[in-house]
């Protein structure tokens, strides 16, 4: 019984969150022709990409029982870095430093969470505002901006005309993250910390050097995001990228992985960040003011939520042990 | 079967083991050996030290003092891989499984094998069938472990440790949440290893699994190695005062005399788990509910306190109908539970003992919202001396108890809800020899004063000494009832099992802690 | 028989007093400690003005971190508070400037309870876990405040009215005085009520409490109700104190509610927690921006000091847990035959 | 009621404040102290102001202390009483929300300190004279050229509306003189949606304007960092900025006279904050010698600063400084 219903709940979560982007994108396509125009699709594509990408990132964290809250202030850190080498080193070298940037943020997440015994949540809490002071301080407070070297443009120009760098990126990385998940070591053990730790521990798994890991590729994939965004503007500063914590939780939650650990699902996390896009550019076509948007988002998570009920608010759940 | 404990040089061995724990010794110079093909076991109260040891063993703990041996040569453990790599695989009491992971994840759990970067599935699940036949289980390999029931959970997390050539393997009360059937298999399964020439080192509380398959015993008592003999020169008489460090006065259930019909249940049911079950349950008497692992009796005790729906039947409690709206209800009626799940359902770790008793009464004691601490602590009083529970003060977090005296808060909890009726399943369930006597006379002490109690037990020396009747389910359904005297262990595998008698030979050597025959 | 008399075991190691100790009064120490060290060395703190100011400041991030420690005890959560916040100062504000000040405190709290009923009933019923029911609760709030504020300030002055954010009675400051009786009412609902009881008791095992007939769902939306009543009082402290807020009044009030919380020594995962400690984090962080601002540091370098803070106060317990491990680790002694 | 070890310790924190509260009021040295509320050091615009107020206060051999409201209402209150107890002779506020300045004014005037308010706005409180740039006619200004730009192009008479984020009433009025100005040319605003002051918000608006309606010929925003973005998107999408749909933004950040410069950007409005800074402070100083200063408006008491069109014509003047 318990089998049939998780096969069920776990078809469900798969599959709701698909028809629910079919759903929106149908309304849209009937409430606003310019939905529909290719040009405008490949937007929201390019803008669910880059939510998505620190949102994959994000699904790993939470599966692996953990938060992180800095990748706003990761992503922007890593723009700032990225940008601020680019014109003595190039394009390569920058976003080679930008990413180092955001691994180390990471790794540093990662290490406070493990050897100082701080509550994920708190930690990265904490090093938000710490990472945004640290850019602030890195830039003076200025704009880097390089409209001299537009060549950086290359994170968000279509390849052919057609395709978005960004949505390469992101299934690119979809690929690899589910590859890991899947298939490597590294992969299960993210999945046995983030579903029962200690007995990870009992077992010999290295929870700690798992646990720096996925901050690691958090971060990584913020200062990917970031990146994107400053190439976008062709400018970076460490006001960039606020807020994107609660969005990248919002599109991980939005997608079906359960908030309890031990599970992922990184498709759906990109299909929420679809979803997401979708509805901000639909509302924004209809020309609906900006608060809208964010009652609109609320909604949608909860109900998100109401979907995927059981892992919630239910103590009986442990007769479920009983077979 | 037995090999001579003392041949062979040792595999492993332990000297001069100590273990400081901030404020406490946990382990005082302990010696400790296990030669190949030998099942040493390891015996002793809760917090002795045996889990110290174990964990010490399996490189979760240093030593504070002391060396360990592997094969003759010194090793230092920093953590649980390089125990294992030492081919040392301990099974450990609490669950320590990986829900969401497939069975042969579970069994490989850190030694996944692998294909350069990647995972080879084919040969951990063609290594996990392997693991499989050889312990005569049928586990699908690819099922996730949250899936399966907690029997079988139990099974892969033995798998696991036999999945590798180990060459010492650590057992911590691996039959805690075991059938009779399974741990009979289990314990010929141990023999088999040790056969096989793997050293064994198993810790249990049940003496009669100990007799039944060691070759040498070790008793550990606050810390201290009491003493080490092979289990031919032992009595189990010796073992148990070697443990609780005194004679145990040894107690016989007392006659009884049971009064009116207190609880009528007839045809209850909740979905598939329970099936029409009826019975009557007096004033002053002991039913008990028997049968395997996932035979129904446990889903029904949870059934009657509302924890599971109840589908079908209807329950009498003192001629008046019981509507089943959940714990709160059933407390509010006067029935009270003392969960299986200690740990999990009984225990409140972070809250004082003083307010793990009265949680269940604070309702009743309160003036305008206001706790009364006057009343609250005369309960305290009454219950934590009626069954002398042990502790430092009232104030003390319940998470620091002994399992014998957490067990008696819970019961103390029930009780200060002044229960009729006392539902008790697995009373004992990890609770060390001289708790076990003091919560059985405890029993006694409750029924004499009129409560009726309704007993659900793996144990059957534990029904055999407590219940006066027992009722025997299997597959959802009370399959029969067996009245003292008639309760042999024969009789009720025969009904748990829907077999003939002729499977009596399933019976192994099984007594109850305090040493007298159980059938 | 010997078994049944009652005897005493030996005292809990003494490592857990420390541990008590640390959770309960650790950082109110700390606290007194930085007051002190300030006084010295930090020109202008130890006036009556500023100092006054500082426990002014700590009030209203402390009065709503009252409700939050209620909760995070119990094992839940609120991400709602920060715009909850804005919306109950705005409608205070807003019904203040229209129909007096009743009406605005009865509108205000209101608004609070009737925010934390719905944030109780999606955990609950709906069963949604209480961090996306109230993040999702968090955009709504937002968007539904500045859709009836059509995103125009309310501005109420009324002296009777801004007195309770920026009068004193005596020498005390109003909201520090409103701060402690908050303080001293919610210490006495965990101590000496049933329901906070039941706090601590689903907070420590819900699966444990529920079989004791701990009544799981009405103590989780009461304490939801709990963070809306304290919520909605700092609103209208903070609104006072302004005359005038926007709906977007302080973004990210709830990290720092929650912050706050923690510091104070409460266990995020649920179980354990005091008020004193609460009421102390607030003063402390308050102290903190104060003697930065004293100090004239870098408006930038101040982000990064606020957040080391935390990081430090958050690792003196784990540090210390690591080395006494590694004090009762001393290595291989040579075994004496 | 409570057990003693908690009433001792609750007592014990207010002994301790007491006694700290007890050390009587600031000392104030002979030289004249200013004090500076800024906005948010993280826009370049108020890092100008701040520099302008800063050396002309040490030109005027004051002392001089920042504090910063990181865009927050009541770090605005707490921060500007902090400079307050610090015993300052003035204070100068750009203020997050002008309408939280009540009890900012009420507690410097009890001391007797004059409160000089620099831009943003003075929320009807009993400021001394607040230094405004006119943010209305700034917007009017926008409407203007950017009308004389598509006429000249002869584009269709479309254009949209970026706004700053909904709670930044002050700067929305930008927006207001914009719409009004140009509607009343005759066009038609086809669209207003908030960038909430964030350039990549700015960017991604552009990009669904754009896609709602192709034949938009301008684009009004708000702030420079939007109007950066939108300029991206327009770029991004095949377009400019300059030359097929005139963006016009408002502040002259240093970013946006390179974006103008770079053929990105038609133009922006300047504010001179660096000047405005310098302003107050010698405002500040008449308050103190108690001189009557004269206000554009009486009763508003207030002082308004021109705003420039900068555009490709005469950006370069601003860069080389």
């Amino acid at each position: 019984m318990t089998r049939l219903s998780n096969v069920w709940s776990r078809l469900f979560r798969s599959y709701s969150i698909g028809l629910a982007v079919l759903i929106v994108i149908a309304v849209l396509a009937f409430l606003t022709p310019d939905f529909l125009r290719v040009d405008n699709l490949l937007n929201v594509l390019a803008n669910a990409s880059i939510v998505g990408i620190v949102g994959l990132g994000m699904t790993l964290a939470i599966a692996s029982g953990m938060f992180d809250l800095s990748v706003g202030a990761t992503a922007a850190f890593a723009g700032c870095i990225a940008m601020s080498l680019v014109p003595d080193y190039g394009i390569l070298l920058g976003v080679i430093g930008g990413l180092i940037a955001g691994a180390v943020v990471g790794l540093s997440n990662g290490v406070i969470i493990t050897e100082l015994r701080v509550p994920a949540f708190i930690a990265t809490m904490a090093m938000m505002t710490i990472v945004r002071g640290i850019t602030l301080i890195y830039t003076d407070g200025k704009d880097l901006y390089l409209y001299g070297n537009p060549a950086y443009k290359v994170l968000t120009r279509r390849l052919f005309d057609t395709v978005p760098m960004p949505v390469i990126i992101v299934l690119a990385l979809l690929a690899i993250l589910s590859l890991v998940v899947t298939q490597t070591r590294f992969g299960r053990h993210v999945l046995a910390v983030g579903s029962n730790l200690p007995a990870a521990k009992r077992s010999g798994v290295r929870t700690s050097l798992v646990i720096w890991g996925v901050f690691t590729i958090v971060g990584v994939t913020a200062a990917m995001t970031g990146m994107i965004v400053s190439a976008q503007v062709l400018t970076a500063n460490a006001r960039l990228n606020f807020g994107l914590e609660l969005q990248a939780i919002a599109v991980v939650v939005i997608g079906g992985t359960a908030l309890t650990g031990g599970r992922v699902n990184l498709v759906g996390t990109l299909l929420g960040a679809v979803l997401v896009a979708a509805i901000n550019n639909g509302l924004n076509l209809l020309n609906v003011p900006i608060f809208y948007q964010e009652v609109t988002v609320g909604v949608l998570l909860l109900a998100a939520l109401a979907i995927n009920v059981g892992h919630g608010f239910n103590p009986l759940t442990y007769l479920r042990r009983q077979s | 079967m037995s090999v001579p404990g003392d041949c062979g040089p040792p595999l492993l061995r332990a000297q001069g083991i100590s273990r400081r724990f901030p404020g406490v010794l946990a382990l005082d110079n302990v010696d400790f050996d296990v030669s190949p093909g030998e099942v040493h076991a390891l015996v002793g109260e809760n917090g002795a030290g045996k889990s110290t040891l174990i964990n010490i063993m399996a490189g979760v703990y240093q030593p504070s003092a002391g060396t360990l041996e592997v094969k003759g040569r010194r090793m230092v453990l920093p953590n649980p891989a390089s125990a294992q790599q030492a081919g040392i695989n301990v099974i450990f009491q609490e669950f320590s499984l990986i829900p969401d992971l497939s069975v042969a994840e579970n069994i490989f759990l850190n030694r996944e094998a692998t294909r350069g970067l990647r995972i080879d599935w084919d040969t951990m699940h063609r290594r996990t069938a392997e693991v499989c036949r050889l312990l005569q289980i049928e586990l699908d390999p690819k099922v996730a472990v949250r899936e399966l029931p907690v029997a079988q959970q139990q099974l892969v997390e033995i798998a696991r440790a036999l999945a590798f050539d180990a060459q010492v393997v650590v057992m911590d009360e691996p039959t805690a949440a075991l059938s009779e059937v399974e741990i009979d298999r289990l314990l010929q399964l141990v023999r088999s290893l040790a056969d096989r020439g793997v050293a064994v080192v198993y810790v249990s509380h049940k003496l009669g699994e100990v007799f039944g398959v060691a070759d040498r015993i070790t008793v550990l008592r606050d810390g201290k190695r009491i003493l080490t003999e092979p289990r031919s020169a032992l009595t189990e008489e010796q073992v148990v005062s070697a443990m609780v460090g005194r004679e145990l006065v040894h107690t016989e259930c007392p006659p009884r005399t049971p009064g009116k019909v207190v609880l009528a249940v007839r045809g209850l049911g909740s979905g598939k788990a329970v099936r029409n079950v009826s019975f009557e349950l007096r004033a002053g008497e002991v039913l008990g509910l028997a049968g395997l692992m996932g035979s129904g009796c446990t889903a029904a005790v949870e059934t009657l306190f509302g924890l599971r729906p109840m589908t079908s039947g209807e329950v009498m409690l003192s001629g008046k109908a019981l509507l089943m709206h959940g714990p709160r209800a059933a407390i509010r009626a006067g029935i009270g539970y003392v969960p299986e799940d200690r740990k999990r359902a009984g225990i409140l770790p972070d809250l004082s003992i003083l307010h793990n008793i009265t949680i269940g009464v604070l309702e009743r004691i309160r003036r305008l919202a206001v706790i009364d601490a006057k009343k609250e602590q005369s309960i305290m009083d009454e219950y934590g001396g009626k069954l002398s529970i042990r502790y430092s003060s009232p104030a003390q977090r319940a998470a620091n108890l002994s399992g014998g005296n957490q067990q008696k808060v819970i019961l103390a909890r029930a009780l200060a809800e002044n229960c009729q009726v006392l539902l008790l399943a697995e009373p004992t369930r990890g609770v060390d020899v001289g708790a076990k006597a003091e919560i059985y006379s405890l029993i006694d002490m409750l029924v004499e004063s009129g409560i009726a109690v309704l007993l659900q037990s793996s144990e059957l020396p534990e029904l055999i000494r407590l219940a006066d009747r027992c009722l025997v389910f299997s597959s959802g359904e009370p399959r029969g009832e067996l009245v003292r005297g008639e309760l042999t262990q024969p009789a009720v595998m025969a009904l748990a099992t829907g077999l003939a008698n002729g499977q009596a030979e399933l019976k192994l050597l099984r007594r109850d802690p305090l040493g007298q025959e159980a059938a | 028989m010997t078994a049944l008399s009652t005897t005493k075991a030996k005292l809990i190691p003494s490592t857990l007093d420390w541990d008590v100790m640390w959770e309960r009064y650790g950082i109110t120490a700390v606290l007194l400690g930085v007051w002190a060290v300030a006084a010295v060395t930090t020109p202008n703190f130890a006036t009556t003005d500023n100092f006054l100011n500082v426990l002014r400041q700590g009030s209203f991030v402390g009065v709503a971190a009252i409700g939050m420690t209620i909760a995070i005890i119990s094992g839940t959560f609120d991400l709602s508070v920060g715009t909850a916040l804005a919306l109950v100062a705005w409608l205070t504000l807003w019904v203040g400037g229209h129909a007096g000040i009743p009406a605005a405190l009865a509108v205000g709290v209101g608004a609070g309870v009737l925010m934390g009923i719905i944030n109780g009933l999606l955990v609950t019923r709906v069963r949604i876990p209480a961090f996306v029911a109230t993040l999702g609760m968090y955009y709504v709030i937002r968007g539904f405040s500045f859709i009836i504020s059509k995103n125009a300030p309310a501005t109420f002055r009324a002296p009777s009215f801004t007195w309770l954010g920026n009068g004193s009675v005596g020498f005390l400051p109003v909201p520090f005085i409103v701060l402690i009786v908050c303080a001293l009412i919610g210490a006495a609902v965990l101590r000496y009520t049933a329901f906070g009881r039941y706090v601590y008791a689903q907070g420590s095992n819900s699966v444990a409490a529920m079989v004791a007939g701990v009544p799981l769902q009405s103590v989780t939306i009461m304490v939801f109700v709990v963070i809306g009543l304290f919520n909605s009082i700092a609103a209208i402290l903070v609104g006072s104190r302004l005359y005038s807020t926007t709906p977007g009044l302080e973004p990210g009030f709830e990290l720092r509610v929650i912050a706050t919380v923690v510091l104070g020594g409460t266990r995020l995962s649920g179980g354990r927690g005091s008020m004193l400690g609460t009421v102390s984090a607030a003063l402390l962080f308050a102290t903190l921006s104060n003697v930065l601002n004293l100090l004239h540091a870098d408006p930038f370098l101040q982000r990064v000091v606020e957040g080391l803070v935390l990081l430090v106060a958050l690792s003196i317990e784990g540090i210390r847990q690591r080395i006494a491990e590694r004090v009762s680790r001393t290595k291989e002694v040579p075994i004496e035959k | 009621m409570f057990s003693k070890r908690f009433m001792a310790v609750l007592g014990l924190i207010l002994v301790v404040a007491v006694v700290l509260s007890g050390c009587g009021a600031a000392k104030v040295e002979g030289k004249k102290k200013i004090g500076f509320s800024v906005y948010d050091m993280q826009y370049g615009f108020f890092q100008d102001m701040e520099r302008g107020t800063r050396e002309a206060a040490a030109a005027a051999g004051y002392d001089y202390v920042l504090v910063d409201e990181k865009s927050s209402e009541s770090t605005m209150v707490s921060s500007a009483t902090d400079l307050i107890n610090q015993g300052i002779s003035a204070l100068i506020i750009s203020p997050f929300k002008p309408d939280a300045l009540g009890p900012i004014v009420d507690a410097a005037k009890a001391k007797g300190i004059p409160v000089v308010v620099n831009d943003i706005g003075g929320g009807g409180t009993a400021y001394d004279v607040i230094v405004i740039s006119d943010n209305y006619n700034g917007g009017v200004m926008a409407a203007v050229e950017m009308d004389r730009l598509i006429a000249a192009a002869g584009k269709p008479k479309k254009v949209a509306s970026i706004t700053c984020e909904a709670s930044a009433v002050y700067a929305a009025r930008r927006n207001q003189g914009f719409e009004a100005k140009i509607k009343e040319l005759g066009y038609e605003v086809v669209a207003t949606l908030s960038g909430n002051s964030r350039m990549e918000e700015g960017y991604k608006v552009m990009q669904d304007i754009l896609a709602a309606n192709p034949d938009v010929a301008g684009a009004f925003s708000c702030n420079d960092p939007m109007a950066v973005g939108a300029a991206q998107a327009i770029s991004d999408a095949g377009k400019s900025g300059s030359t097929d749909i005139f963006v016009i933004g408002f502040n002259a950040d240093t970013i946006a006279l390179e974006a103008i410069k770079a053929g990105n950007m038609a133009g922006t409005i300047q504010q001179v904050p660096y000047e405005m800074g310098k302003m107050t402070v010698d405002l500040a100083t008449k308050l103190m010698n108690g001189e009557k200063l004269k206000y554009d408006t009486e009763k508003e008491r207030e002082i308004f600063v021109p705003v420039n069109l900068i555009n490709a014509s005469n950006v370069d003047t601003l860069l080389v400084k």
